[in-house]
């Protein structure tokens, strides 16, 4: 057995382990010196990269891996936690990696004359191993545990500006909010559990009667991890978290939010992909209606604020109104084989690729209100302008930015709204006219924001601004030629990577399949 | 009352009716409908992991990757209170 | 047992933790409140996993006449407990730690009174 | 926080190594009756707490520095999950139980039903399990002697 099959069969469980090595090696690395350990990091992150981009290539291809730890073969009942790694968990994998690698790079400078580094990077590595076991875990009672270290580890870093009480304040806000959610997680996996004495994602799938035990944890399931992904009611940690937190935490903090996005499609069509349509009020109307309304909120709340990070966490909160508008159409026709290829599919792609169009392109802005910070140590929109002369590179990397998040043609987030306006105007015209006028709010707030920070004349106390280090341009280089990318080859990329994710999600069947063999039903 | 407040007590007592119903409509107390998954480890646990502790040996093999998480989970907490009370360069 | 009364106390302190966490004002209440809730959630698990009459799954020196594996209690709850419990430290730790800064930064533990000025 | 009379650490200094010796002992037999890493690490680390309350924080913090907690925490830590990845190595998977039935380290295994205590059972689990206890006692003493030191006022520390 040569090295690269190795890899490839163990890659599950090696794509967590490996950053959790690297964190706990980081604090007897840092005693070497500074650079030694930026580089260990970078280093130990880009090994994991290597591996989901191996793992990734493989599942695309078709196959469904599948990792028990402790035996090598899969005994019935599943005893054992097991990871099993779908389209859908490799598509995420791949926007945590991206993220992941981004912020680390970017934290070489933005970082530098902080202390106590050696724990920022620890609970750097520590988050985004978090993120990869929600990513890739196939056992509820895993992912509860998983969600606890990305919470916990992100509520020390968005406090990580001790000295300023509205970056604890923020901190304590998010750290009540996700444990009441993992709480109300672990509360429903109990529910689970006593009925059907499994934890195992397929296993309790297979079996899941919709009882009324079922629903609660249902109900349960979704409005918490609905609140730690920032959908509208409880939405209010989210701009303060994005906004306060240092800018290469509030990346790894999106790809924390999409993680938990993630359990929610996985809860909605996986585990209850069998019975979810069995309701009268189907789940998937809630969805698009709370989609909806998010879209909307966050919007209205962005056109107000005077905080350029702010600013862009409310237009986060908009982005993620999208996905669930995408997917929840998707939803709503699951089971109906017609309504599916007409509406659903496309409706799911779109939603689907948003999850990495958003990513991108608001993970893009938030790095180049980073370095707008870091130049002028300045984040009011009120007193910043004129900054277009002295940070060239940082003007067109907002420019793309502000195309990409607004929809606007040729950019990869046009690919994935027009999906989404398309196969919702079918469903129906209100949901694509609302998902239309928001995004063009969005632009009109985009323009006004780049008209005040770089444009106008320019500002005396700015005179002396230079264009940050080069590893935050890389950073945001990086990220900016990934767009351009998706830009370019949109259609590559919705059928190599997107349609792929999108039917595993659909066909639920095949997913309890790969465990029990046996499993009859499903699609 | 304002708004906020009509909004806690709302979002209270559907939580509240949530949990009181789980608990009276779950299986009678002691008498657990299904019972495979842990019946199985009871069987099998001594052969399989040497250990005569059933819950030990829940913990660190049939599901050792969770106590992986749990043992970071503590890792994480104490460098996160380090960081938190570390001295700053002002 | 009479109307699953382990099953009630669940909720009862389920309930009156989210009572202290959405209508009390004091932070540390608060984390008493989230407390509360976790106590009630660990005491869920445990008790799912009971079976009436049984003996922990321990097998040194088990009681003469136990019924393997009829007359012993789950494992799995009680590790599952055990991992809960101990998150449940790390998040109790960290959650005191941010106060102790809050109260350092703004001199009260009244949310009411806390993030008004701009820093 | 500054340190308690004399007759406390007395007192402290006579309980301490008891508590130590009860929490190791729940630490190595883990696999055998109730216990094991977490509960017996939590056992020695409150030992370590009554040690931080009778003679103060400050005191504690001259002894033993956090920076050097955090190290044997992360030993701890290490050795757990390279246990886990000598799975990989000598068995076939990760958290492969590969020592149950070598006839090495605690690789016998007990007999089927109620057996009398054998140490030297459980394969990797005691190993896990002190891997475990070390880093739960540097963890949570860390944290209470951090958050006992924050809490002392500045004239104290002078």
């Amino acid at each position: 057995m040569n090295v690269i099959d190795f890899l490839l069969q163990h890659s599950p469980a090696l794509i967590v382990a490996i950053p959790l090595l690297g964190a706990f090696l980081t604090p007897l690395v840092s005693r070497l010196n500074d650079k030694a350990r930026n580089i260990f990091v970078i280093l130990t992150l880009g090994l994991t990269a290597s591996i989901v981009f191996l793992l990734a290539s493989d599942v695309f291809s078709g196959n469904v891996h599948t990792y028990v730890f402790g035996s090598q073969d899969l005994a019935l009942p599943i005893v054992r936690i097991l990871f099993e790694v779908d389209a859908m968990s490799a598509f995420m994998a791949i926007i945590g990696t991206i993220l992941a690698l981004v912020s680390v790079i970017y934290s070489w400078a933005f970082i530098k004359e902080n202390t106590g580094l050696d724990k920022y990077y620890t609970l750097l590595l520590l988050m985004t191993a978090g993120m990869f076991g929600m990513m890739l875990t196939g056992d509820m009672f895993n992912f509860f545990v998983f969600l606890e270290i990305t919470s916990i580890a992100s509520c020390a870093l968005i406090a990580f500006w001790t000295n300023k009480g509205k970056a604890v304040e923020a901190g304590f806000k998010y750290i009540v909010i996700s444990t009441m959610g993992a709480l109300f997680i672990l509360f429903a996996i109990a529910l689970l559990y006593g009925q059907y004495n499994a934890l195992n994602i397929a296993t309790l799938a297979s079996v899941i009667q919709f009882s009324f035990l079922d629903k609660i944890a249902l109900v349960l399931l979704i409005a918490a991890l609905a609140m730690k992904a920032g959908i509208v009611p409880m939405h209010m940690w989210l701009p303060d978290a994005y906004g306060r937190a240092p800018v290469p935490v509030t990346i790894i903090l999106i790809g924390a939010t999409q993680a938990s996005l993630y359990g929610v499609f996985r809860v909605c069509f996986t585990l209850y992909g069998n019975t979810i349509n069995l309701t009268p009020v189907s789940i998937g109307w809630i969805l698009v209606l709370l989609g909806l309304i998010t879209m909307l909120l966050g919007v209205a709340m962005a056109l107000i604020q005077s905080d350029f990070k702010r600013l862009i966490a409310f237009s986060a909160v908009a982005e993620i109104g999208y996905m669930f508008l995408g997917v929840g159409a998707g939803l709503t026709v699951l089971g109906n084989t017609e309504m599916m290829a007409a509406i659903g599919s496309s409706a799911m792609s779109g939603g689907v690729f948003h999850i990495m169009n958003d990513a991108l392109d608001v993970g893009l802005l938030f790095l180049v209100a980073g370095a707008v910070y870091y130049a002028t140590r300045e984040t009011s929109l009120d007193k910043l302008g004129g900054l277009a002369r002295n940070m060239k590179y940082t003007t067109v990397f907002f420019i793309i930015g502000l195309l990409a998040v607004s929809g606007i043609p040729p950019m990869n987030g046009f690919a994935s709204k027009l999906l989404i306006y398309e196969s919702t105007f079918q469903l129906n015209p209100i949901l694509s006219i609302v998902a239309i006028l928001s995004s063009i709010m969005l632009l009109a707030i985009f323009v006004k924001v780049f008209h005040s920070v770089f444009l106008g004349p320019a500002l005396p106390k700015f005179k002396d601004v230079k264009e940050v280090p080069k590893s935050m341009l890389i950073a945001m280089g990086i990220i900016a030629s990934i767009i351009i990318v998706f830009s370019l080859f949109p259609e590559l990329v919705i059928n190599s990577i997107v349609e792929p994710a999108v039917n595993a999600l659909i066909s639920y069947g095949d997913y309890i399949r790969e465990v029990i063999p046996t499993f009859t039903g499903g699609i | 009352m304002s708004n906020r407040n009509i909004a806690a007590v709302v979002f209270f007592s559907i939580v509240a009716v949530f949990f009181v119903f789980s608990a009276l409509m779950m299986h009678p107390f002691g008498a657990p409908d299904e019972a495979d998954m842990d019946d199985g480890i009871i069987t099998n646990a001594q052969n399989e992991t040497g250990a005569n502790n059933g819950v030990t040996s829940v913990v660190f093999d049939y599901r050792g990757f969770d106590t992986l998480g749990e043992a970071t989970i503590l890792f994480t907490a104490v460098a996160g209170v380090i960081m938190i009370f570390r001295r700053l360069n002002e | 047992m009479i109307f699953n009364i382990p099953f009630i106390a669940v909720a009862a302190l389920v309930i009156i933790g989210l009572y202290a966490v959405i209508f009390r004002r004091n932070l540390i209440k608060m984390v008493i409140g989230i407390t509360l809730i976790e106590s009630g959630v660990n005491l869920f698990l445990i008790t799912l996993g009971y079976r009436e009459g049984s003996v922990a799954p321990i097998f040194t020196s088990l009681p003469t006449g136990t019924i393997v594996p009829e007359g012993m209690a789950f494992p799995v709850p009680q590790a599952l407990t055990l991992t809960s419990i101990v998150i449940g430290v790390a998040v109790l730790a960290l959650m005191l730690s941010l106060i102790i800064h809050i109260y350092r930064h703004y001199g009260t533990l009244d949310v009411r009174k806390i993030g008004g000025e701009e820093e | 926080m500054s340190g308690m009379s004399k007759i406390v650490k007395t007192i402290s200094n006579i309980m301490f190594p008891l508590i130590t010796i009860y929490g190791l002992y729940i630490i190595a037999h883990g696999h055998l009756t109730p216990g094991g890493g977490f509960q017996g690490g939590a056992v020695v680390a409150s030992g370590c707490a009554m040690i931080l309350v009778a003679y103060g924080s400050i005191w504690t913090m001259g002894k033993i520095k956090e920076r050097n907690l955090s190290l044997l925490e992360s030993t701890g830590a290490i050795c757990f999950i390279l246990i886990a990845i000598l799975g990989l190595g000598f068995g076939t998977v990760f958290f492969n139980n590969f020592l149950v039935g070598s006839n090495f380290l605690f690789g016998i295994i007990p007999a089927t039903g109620s057996t009398l205590a054998n140490i030297n059972t459980g394969g990797v689990i005691p190993l896990m399990n002190f891997a475990v206890g070390i880093k739960v006692i540097a963890g949570l003493f860390a944290i209470v002697l951090v958050m006992a030191y924050a809490s002392s006022t500045k004239e104290e520390k002078k």
